[in-house]
């Protein structure tokens, strides 16, 4: 089980990558702590001809709060956010996400932009910041630009990126002190991928999510009316009726579980 | 139990099955064997043959790359140290690595570790030693009378033991004709094609010291190791895998075989040391080197009364493991006699300490020394008494009808007709011919000579014969291991080691000679400590008979349980049934090991219920009872062409009549015969260790060290006479040393039969061109 | 107790410290895949990616030509065959490489040979192998219909063979008032060691030998299948398992890799390895397990089981493996699905079927994690059914101690044991009371709590009788050891099984020390080696310390008369005064150490008697129990768990374990040996599925799809031992390695079905996946449903 | 080829590497440090842990290429080191280990465990330990010996 023959280019700058991945011939990748990539590789279930190795890329590793926003540099690891260096209120809720996504060992390389970019559909952080709101910055051959991460998993393994983009940080919004949020996950096993998730966060606007589908993650804007409305807990068999009008591709026990995931969800918003 | 008859047993010349992986380029010596990370070492050596304070510098960048004593002691390795029990015996010990004091040139000082053999011996030129300069003990004579310095402080003198074999010398009275001489056989190197080779690493998982060695005793090495690294006998695995040669220079332990090992497990990594030919022909300058003042007294009709003789033995600086430094001393003492009556006997032999390396037994082991001593006496006997060397001889050997014969020193010689060899080596060269050849000047002015050389070998020196000559390994029961495999076939482990004496081949006919089985079914595994029950190894002629009588037990004890389990399937009594070309044979009907060794295997349910739970695999051992060794003997007879002006010896006839008792394969005994015969030629004429006034050797390479080759022996012819000996399986005797013992006998004797015109003798060898104008001057004086 | 005294309690029953941890925690332990020689090369296999199909054509790449091998590049590479004697029995060969069909999804088609293992990938990925494909057989029950595409063309249909036995059933299930009836299903699993196969190959000249490390757990056998298939003489094959990273079974079969790597080291002339990766060891390692059982059990109200009538069905998948054949699985549970209790009338019928999956291996506790589950699961349900404690029914139908040995109506020669206390003991230990009053309450999670348990009897180290009478192409005889003394007086021990985990190189020097009283600190134990250690059938069946401890101490002990006769010798006394004791022979005169003996014998053979035995101081002995039909091992499981109604998803509180493996050799490893094996049973019951779509490929070919038992998942057991020893065995040791896995999956069964009970719903098939829950609460409610419309 | 400039149990060393090798295979085949084992390749099951940079990671999915300028510490880096004395000592004690195969990955994330989490209770080590599979022990010894070492080193 080892990786095809691909081209490693070790990028010294954010330009450089940009460059070199506008000038890439074949399949290229971007590699942030590649604990996605790598298991792809090893299962040659991707072959890119060159990979972009950005771990040795000043500036994309920085977290600050500006005002109204944090910024996220996309190589934060996800052990960093466990360990609490996200500020505030946005960071408990980061920081209860960050500790439950695979092992320790795979939080100490495996890096929120990469997660995001990568976009696997039962990967945590994908459904986590839709759920929080704020946007995604990346650099591209027409320079840094802006994206809403409301919208921006197209699907699975396909973002709003554009093919010379890459993506290089976050700017997510400050949670209240008095902001509620909660995020409940279903999974055979403590690590494994998520065969459901369930975000909530109440910050300027009420947000719920529905994650770990087929899919992209989706906002569920039936319960995010009743949250606004102050209402405090939805029970499983209603939200089931909600998503059941979604058109998520679910069957039964997938309905059930995903509906227990926003349930609980809910619940440990206001526990 | 009846043999199984097959033309794979003894007696058979069975082309050796060693032979293909040699002929395919795939034998694996120690020197193809690499490892991961493996490290090369080279040695740092004394470049003085006698020094004290002797300090060494590493090169600084390299510390932790180059070893001393001093690492060695401070890790508390322990140095090599052989006292033997022989009353007298002077201790000492030989330190891996040179301590305070050199001895002798090319003693190893340091050893340097790198990526390759290069860059080591870049290191060894690096680190520097110096000393303070003592004056050299160059000749053996000196040592013992005249000593300029002492080799070892704390005895005194340089003699490591002086002994005296005297029986009946009131005898000596008797004698009415006395001729005395004085001879000198000197130093030689050893010279296996391959030379000494040693790849250690240490098995993390096995927590054990695994060594590749190219030796000839690997039990005893695992011993030497256990004793000098404080290591548990199973922390330590020797193997020998294939071994150019032996010869008896790797039956003895070398430093480098403690100290490789030593420095494997300081770096943790594989570490490998492959001896050059110039660090052979320098630091193994370690054979032969005897000196003899010989009296042989006889009566007027030419009996022999009885010999006198003062030996000398050059054991240079230090006693090797396990043979000590007076094996060849008391064995030449001992045995001077040969194969002749003498009723009177009285011989001084020392041992002396010398600044040359130690010496090992060599092919023969001090036979050849005494041999060339006797013999050369003998002719000049019969000179004196104007009679024919031959005639002499006959006179004088002991009969066929006086055997078992009781020596005069206590020996017993088991069987044989030493007459009857002298007298078909006289026919085979056709001695009246040469004499009346000699009769008339060769047309070229050459000079003519023919002359022979008697001796007798025991081979298989036994335990207590090992006990009272107080060596550190006493040889017991030889044991063999032999498993029968689910085909049928036998793996069988010896502690012996094989090295070109083609015991793959010769141990698998002896269980061709018990079963009857195809020899291709039959595979020997040697030198590997793992494999193999606990075994002194290979030397003293030792292993056909030895290793040879443990399979041949061994599979008694085997082909009992192999007949139980067949008379089970042939449903019929034990006693009914025989073994034969792996079958166990019955009244009406027969099965085969093949399907024996499936039922015990493959459907146990098929077993009978008296079954030995032991199974199919047998370890038991043999040794002659009495523990006595068989005598080999041989003639050995040529004739040589001199020319008088140049002093060059040219053989133009050499022949061999030999008993080693019943022969496993004639092939293999001639082999071993001729291969013996050609070393020997270079003993009596080309080879030649010189060191100069302060000890340094003067022949470190081929050109100064001369080889004999293809051009220095004609087809000898070779008889045998086959008397068994009553003491050993088959009637084996011994017989891989033999032929290297009497050629400088004969050939000195055929050079002196050429001069006796001249009334001069040659009496040291190698008979080089030099000496021999040297002696013809001395006739002119 | 000990027959030389042991030293300070190191010999039988004494907790010691392993000897083999060192290397381990220090990371110098040697596995195969940790071999490299100079000029090696890897190999990596093309394989099927189909269940089923004709191969049409296989392209080798342009320039690759030299690098790839097909069935027709290796001529006089013979087909496995495994061969059963069991009647109606159909043989079916097994192609290292595939020949013309393929039968599995992995099956091997080619092998690429290149100098890293990621080349060799390149070069396998180049291969294009045409197939023209065929409907696959993927279930069992439909493997048996009469429409069932044939696996083997040659065959009439896909019944490898049948079992039945009918003592006068019908008359004693007349008796019957109480008739439970249940459908059970027991899915396919990979064995997954942490190590997978792994193999080196290297032709030695020197001695014309095939050297080969394998991580195997029966090196000799490998050493026949090697021999048998590759042409080669006994004498010209060496097999090594060096450190084995676990095997639980699929390493106890000789596995085509091996063949090939033995096949192309000798023709391409350099060393050649192969080291299985976790994706070909998920999908050509799924190979274990997959039973279903059509079970009707006959019963009185009052608990009283009188008859058992099952018909069983077994997944073999595709090919008869060397040298266990697909036969075992089937004829081992009609032999214990009674397990420890005593019927009047049986009644079974078993039928193996192949199917296009990996051949059916034998997996720890083969084929009685099966029977066990169905038999205790019908149990708890009788229990239900007449409302009656379960634990109450088996102490009531369990072989009572009195009737030991018992022959049981399977034909099992019980030979010792309490087994109803054993249930007594465990109902005891998990607090059912307890657990009973808070299941009125729900937690405040809303999870719902059950209890439940699994009694087992489970029969080792049988021997010749037992495996010929299963026509198993392998059969055990005498177990032999090696011993010799070494010139200081250590011993080395050398046993032809192999240990991958078990702490043999501790518990065999245990029982050398309580034979001679030698500290096993000085005891080297060598195995898993056919040129070092005298041949032995190797290490399954839970065999290895009754069997190699057996000999063991039957070596150690005509060692011991040996050392006497020089030890009285040297004493100068009779034979008769003397005796061994604390590594010692000792005597009135005085005693004398083994490195005594040792020095005697190896460096001054002049002081040795004259009676001295000429096989000196080294020993091969064999042993065998007297009957061979085995000892039994018994336990009884209980576990308690919760259960979240909304997911599904279920969760272990506590398990206890009450055992009883005889006399003990060291009880630290036991409990090892115990915890493990419930951890395996636990990944059978709620995590590991081999999952296959209806074409038949893998649906879980990383640990991302199959489901490993983790820390989060195993409870701190508590263990409790029982010892009855074993009147057949050396000491009364009785075999334990695989006996831990055995009731788990019934036990959790068991205890999720009490939980349920209040829904009315139970769960009948593993592993328990959330999914699975729900829908037997799902199914459950549209039944109250359709009951209350 | 890739050049990589690596420090590895305290040595320097400089390679070419191919940039598909992992580091796992760099260590092992090229180093010959072969106490760190592969059993996934897929990052899952923890039998290839090493520390880089003092941190735990995965060496079968992270490339030799990319750990360019690295510390790497493998089992075989450890002698001098107090945590994992006290790890081997509790894991020899508590049976941690049968087959030692997952031993060397187990014993670097416990080492992880009781230096970073010395607080830890045993539902906390189970959970830190999710990540390295054994499946000869159940566990029982492994979290046995981590808890008795986070006593250890609280006293």
């Amino acid at each position: 089980m080892k990786p095809a023959k691909f081209e490693h280019q070790r990028m010294a700058s954010l330009d450089e990558a940009v460059k070199a991945l506008g000038n890439a011939e074949g399949e290229t990748r971007v590699l942030g702590g590649g604990q996605s990539l790598g298991p792809m590789m090893n299962l040659r279930l991707a072959q890119p001809d060159v990979v972009l190795d950005l771990s040795k890329v000043e500036g994309l590793d920085g977290i600050e709060e500006t005002g109204n926003a944090i910024r996220v540099g996309a190589r934060v690891s996800h052990a960093r956010i466990e360990d609490g260096e996200v500020p505030g209120k946005t960071g408990d809720y980061m920081q209860f996400v960050a500790t439950g996504i695979s092992y320790r060992s795979v939080r100490n390389r495996g890096t929120i932009g990469g997660s995001v970019a990568h976009a696997d559909p039962s990967a945590d952080w994908p459904s986590a910041l839709l759920a929080l709101g704020g946007s995604v910055t990346a650099a591209g051959g027409n320079g840094i630009r802006t994206i809403s991460l409301d919208g921006f998993t197209v699907g699975p393994f396909s973002t709003g990126l554009g093919w010379d983009e890459i993506l290089t940080g976050f700017e997510l919004p400050v949670l209240g002190t008095d902001a509620n949020w909660g995020y409940y996950k279903v999974n055979r096993k403590p690590g494994e991928f998520a065969d459901a998730i369930g975000a909530v966060t109440l910050g300027v606007e009420a947000r719920a999510v529905c994650g770990a589908t087929e899919s992209a993650p989706f906002r569920v804007t039936e319960i995010e009316e009743r949250l606004a409305s102050g209402v405090q807990e939805v029970s499983i068999a209603e939200v089931r009726d909600i998503l059941d009008r979604y058109d998520a591709g679910f069957d039964d026990y997938e309905l059930q579980i995903h509906a227990v995931a926003l349930s609980r969800a809910v619940q440990g918003a206001f526990a | 139990m009846p043999d199984g008859a097959t033309v794979q047993g003894i007696g058979a010349s069975v082309l050796r099955k060693e032979d293909k992986r040699f002929l395919d380029g795939h034998g694996r010596y120690v020197a193809d064997i690499v490892r991961p990370r493996m490290l090369e070492a080279a040695i740092v050596r004394s470049p003085t043959a006698h020094a004290e304070k002797l300090s060494v510098t590493k090169p600084d960048l390299e510390q932790q790359r180059v070893f001393t004593a001093e690492d060695m002691l401070s890790d508390g390795v322990k140095p090599i140290h052989v006292i033997s029990k022989y009353p007298g015996h002077k201790p000492s010990d030989y330190p891996h690595l040179a301590i305070g004091k050199l001895r002798f040139v090319g003693e190893a000082v340091a050893v340097c570790l790198a990526d390759t053999r290069a860059a080591a011996e870049d290191l060894a030129t690096q680190t520097k030693i110096s000393f303070d300069p003592l004056p050299a003990i160059v000749d053996m004579v000196d040592a013992a009378e005249s000593p300029p310095a002492l080799v070892h402080e704390q005895w005194g003198d340089n003699v490591i033991l002086d002994s005296l074999f005297e029986e009946k010398a009131s005898n000596l009275d008797r004698a009415t004709v006395s001729v005395t001489r004085t001879f000198r056989m000197n130093r030689q190197a050893v010279n296996p094609l391959e030379g000494a080779a040693v790849l250690a690493e240490w098995d993390a998982r096995e927590e054990r010291l695994v060594v590749h060695s190219s030796s000839q005793i690997p039990h005893i090495l695992k011993n030497a190791l256990c004793e000098c690294l404080g290591l548990r006998q199973n922390q330590v695995h020797v193997i020998a895998p294939d071994v150019g040669g032996g010869f008896g220079y790797k039956c003895v332990l070398i430093p480098e075989e403690i100290f490789i090992p030593w420095v494997a497990m300081q770096v943790k990594q594989p570490v490998r040391w492959i001896q050059d030919r110039r660090e052979h022909l320098i630091a193994a300058a370690n054979a032969r080197e005897h000196h003899y003042s010989v009296t042989l007294h006889a009566d007027t009709d030419g009996n022999f009364i009885g010999v006198e003789a003062d030996i000398i033995v050059d054991s240079g600086a230090y006693s090797v493991y396990p043979h000590s430094n007076i094996l060849e001393s008391t064995m030449a003492g001992r045995t001077l006699h040969g194969p002749y009556k003498f009723s009177a006997y009285k011989v001084r032999s020392r041992a002396v300490a010398t600044n040359k390396p130690p010496i090992v037994p060599y092919r023969g082991v001090a036979r050849p020394g005494i041999c060339f001593a006797m013999e050369l006496a003998i002719d000049a006997m019969a000179r004196k008494l104007g009679c024919e060397p031959y005639d002499l001889r006959m006179q004088n050997l002991v009969p066929s009808d006086a055997m078992p014969y009781k020596t005069i020193t206590g020996g017993e010689f088991d069987s044989g007709d030493y007459q009857e060899a002298l007298r078909r080596a006289g026919t085979l060269i056709d001695l009246k011919a040469v004499r009346s050849r000699q009769r008339q000047d060769e047309a070229d002015g050459r000079l003519i000579g023919v002359g022979f050389g008697c001796y007798i070998e025991m081979t298989a020196l036994q335990t207590s014969a090992a006990a009272r000559a107080g060596l550190a390994a006493i040889p017991g029961y030889e044991q063999a291991h032999i498993r029968l495999t689910p085909d049928g076939g036998l793996e069988i482990g010896v502690g012996v080691q094989n090295h070109g004496q083609g015991m793959e081949t010769t141990l698998a006919q002896v269980a061709c000679e018990r079963f009857g089985m195809d020899i291709a079914m039959v595979a020997i595994r040697h030198g590997d400590t793992a494999t193999s029950p606990y075994s002194t190894g290979t030397y003293a002629s030792r292993s056909m008979i030895m290793a040879g009588g443990a399979i041949a037990r061994t599979c008694d004890v085997l082909g009992v349980q192999i007949r139980r389990i067949g008379a089970h399937l042939l449903q019929c009594e034990f006693d009914d049934t025989s073994i034969r070309d792996a079958c166990v044979i019955g009244p009406s009907s027969a099965v085969t090991f093949a399907e024996i060794a499936r039922v015990w295997h493959r459907n146990p349910e098929e077993l009978p219920a008296d079954v030995d739970p032991a199974g199919v695999e047998v370890t038991s051992g043999f040794r002659p009872s009495p523990d006595n060794s068989p005598f080999s003997y041989a003639t050995h007879a040529c004739v040589v062409r001199i020319d008088p002006e140049l002093g060059h010896v040219e053989l133009l006839d050499y022949v061999i009549s030999e008993d080693c008792g019943t022969i496993v394969n004639p092939m293999i005994v001639d082999g071993q015969i001729i291969g013996g015969a050609l070393q020997g030629v270079g003993t009596a004429l080309y080879e030649e260790s010189c060191y100069d006034a302060d000890g340094q050797p003067l022949s470190s390479t081929f050109a100064d060290y001369m080889m004999p080759g293809s051009t220095h022996l004609p087809n000898l012819r070779v008889d045998h006479l086959v008397t068994p000996s009553p003491l050993t399986e088959y009637g084996v005797k011994g017989l891989g040393e033999g032929g290297a013992i009497p050629p400088p006998a004969a050939i000195a004797n055929a050079i002196n039969d050429a001069l006796r015109g001249y009334g001069v003798e040659v009496v040291e060898t190698p008979v080089t061109p030099r000496r021999i104008l040297e002696a013809i001057a001395g006739s002119k004086t | 107790m000990a027959d030389g005294g042991s030293v300070d309690g190191k010999g039988i029953g004494a907790r010691v410290l392993r000897k083999e941890d060192a290397r381990h925690l220090a990371g110098k332990g040697k596995f195969t895949s940790d071999f490299k020689r100079p000029g090696q090369k890897e190999m990596a296999f093309v394989r099927a990616s189909v269940a089923h199909a004709h191969i049409k054509s296989i392209v080798k790449p342009a320039g690759y030509e030299h690098a790839i091998f097909t069935s027709e590049d290796l001529p006089g590479l013979k087909p496995m065959r495994a061969l059963s004697k069991l009647p109606g029995y159909k043989l079916s060969d097994y192609p290292a490489l595939a020949a013309g069909k393929v039968r599995f999804a992995g099956e091997p088609v080619a092998v690429c040979v290149a100098d890293s293992r990621a080349d060799a990938e390149d070069i396998a990925q180049m291969v294009e192998v045409e197939y023209d494909i065929l409907p696959a057989v993927t279930d069992m029950l439909a493997a048996k219909k009469p429409d069932a595409p044939l696996v083997h063309d040659e065959w009439e249909d896909n019944i490898v063979f049948e079992t039945f036995s009918d003592d006068d059933f019908q008359k004693i299930a007349d008796e019957a008032t109480v008739v439970i009836r249940r459908e059970y299903r027991m899915n396919r699993q990979a064995m997954n060691p942490m190590e997978g196969k792994a193999v080196f190959a290297e032709w030695d000249d020197r001695q014309d030998q095939l050297m080969m490390w394998t991580s195997t757990q029966v090196p000799h056998l490998i050493r026949n299948g090697l021999a048998e298939f590759l042409d080669l003489e006994q004498r010209q094959v060496r097999v090594i398992a060096p450190d084995v990273g676990g095997g639980f079974g699929c390493k106890a079969l000789l596995q085509p890799e091996e063949l090939v790597a033995g096949y192309l080291t000798r023709k391409l002339e350099c060393p050649i390895r192969w080291i299985e990766d976790r994706r070909e060891h998920l999908v050509t390692g799924a190979n274990c397990r997959e039973h279903h059982y059509q079970i009707t059990l006959h019963a009185t109200p009052d608990g009283r089981m009188l008859g058992l009538d099952c018909d069983v069905t077994v997944d073999a998948g595709a090919y008869s493996v060397y040298p266990f054949t697909n036969g075992l699985e089937g004829a081992m549970a009609h032999g214990n699905l009674p397990g420890p209790y005593n019927f009047k009338a049986y009644k079974c019928r078993t039928q193996t079927t192949v199917t296009n999956k990996p051949g059916l291996m034998p997996y720890r506790g083969v084929a009685r994690p099966g029977v066990c589950f169905a038999m205790e699961m019908t149990i708890d349900a009788l229990a239900r059914e007449i409302g009656m404690e379960a634990h109450e029914i088996r102490m009531k139908n369990m072989v009572p101690e009195s009737a030991m040995p018992f022959m049981s109506i399977a034909k099992k020669h019980f030979d010792s044991g309490n087994y109803a206390k054993s249930v007594e003991m465990a109902v005891d230990m998990i607090g059912l009371e307890k657990v009973r009053a808070s299941q009125g309450v729900p937690t405040d999670d809303g999870r719902i709590i059950g209890v439940g348990m699994g009694s087992y009897v489970e029969q080792t180290a049988h021997g010749t009788s037992v495996f010929s009478s299963w026509g198993v192409a392998m059969v055990p005889g005498y177990e032999q050891a090696t011993v010799r003394l070494t010139p200081d007086g250590g011993l080395e021990l050398r046993i032809g099984v192999q240990s991958h985990g078990q702490g043999m190189e501790t518990s065999m020097a245990q029982m050398a020390c309580e034979v001679l009283g030698i500290d096993p600190d000085n005891v080297m134990v060598t195995h898993g080696d056919t040129g070092l250690t005298p041949y032995s059938t190797g290490t399954y069946a839970s065999r290895s310390m009754v069997m190699a401890g057996g000999a063991t101490a039957r070596a150690c002990r005509v060692l011991a008369e040996r050392m006497e006769i020089i030890g009285a010798h040297l004493m100068q006394c009779e034979r008769t005064e003397v005796s061994i004791a604390g590594g010692k022979v000792v005597s009135g005169k005085g005693e004398v150490s083994f490195a005594e003996i040792g020095r005697v014998w190896y460096l001054n053979p002049d002081e040795l008697p004259e009676d001295v035995d000429q096989g000196g101081v080294e020993v091969t002995m064999g042993y065998r129990p007297e009957p061979d039909s085995g000892a039994f091992t018994y336990a009884s499981h209980a576990c308690k768990i919760s259960l979240d109604v909304e997911t599904g998803k279920v969760k272990v509180l506590d398990y206890v374990i009450v055992e009883d493996c005889g006399t003990i050799v060291n009880p630290m490893i036991v409990e090892g040996q115990t915890f493990g094996g419930a951890t395996q049973g636990i990944g059978t019951a709620l995590l590991e599925e081999s999952l296959y779509d209806e074409m038949g490929n893998p649906g879980a070919s990383t640990f991302a799809d199959y489901m490993m038992p983790s820390a989060t998942d195993a409870p701190m057991y508590r263990v409790d031992h029982m010892e009855s020893p074993s009147p057949f065995t050396e000491y009364g040791i009785k075999g334990m390695g695989e006996g831990g896995t055995i009731p788990t999956p019934a036990a959790i069964g068991n205890a999720i079905n009490d939980a349920l009970k209040q829904i009315g719903a139970e769960v009948m098939e593993t592993p328990f996946t959330p999914r699975r829950v729900r829908a037997a609460i799902e199914a459950a409610r549209d039944r109250k449903e359709g009951e209350a419309a | 080829m890739t050049e990589l400039s690596i420090n590895i149990n305290g040595e320097h060393i400089k390679a070419d590497v191919e940039p598909r090798l992992s580091l796992a295979d760099f260590i092992r085949d090229r180093q010959r440090l072969t106490g760190t084992h592969l059993g996934c390749e897929h990052g899952v099951c923890g039998a290839c842990t090493v520390l880089m940079n003092g941190e735990p990671v995965r060496s079968c999915i992270t490339f030799a290429a990319v750990a360019d300028g690295s510390e790497i510490t493998t089992i075989e880096g450890f002698d001098q080191d107090e945590p994992m004395a006290q790890l081997r000592q509790a894991f020899h004690e508590n049976h941690a280990l049968q087959c030692g195969y997952c031993t060397p990955g187990m014993l670097v994330a416990a080492r992880d465990i009781v230096t970073r989490l010395p607080d830890a209770d045993e539902d906390r080590v189970r959970l830190e330990l999710a990540g390295n599979l054994c499946r000869c022990t159940g566990y029982v010894g492994i979290v046995k010996a981590i808890l008795s070492v986070l006593e250890q080193r609280r006293i």
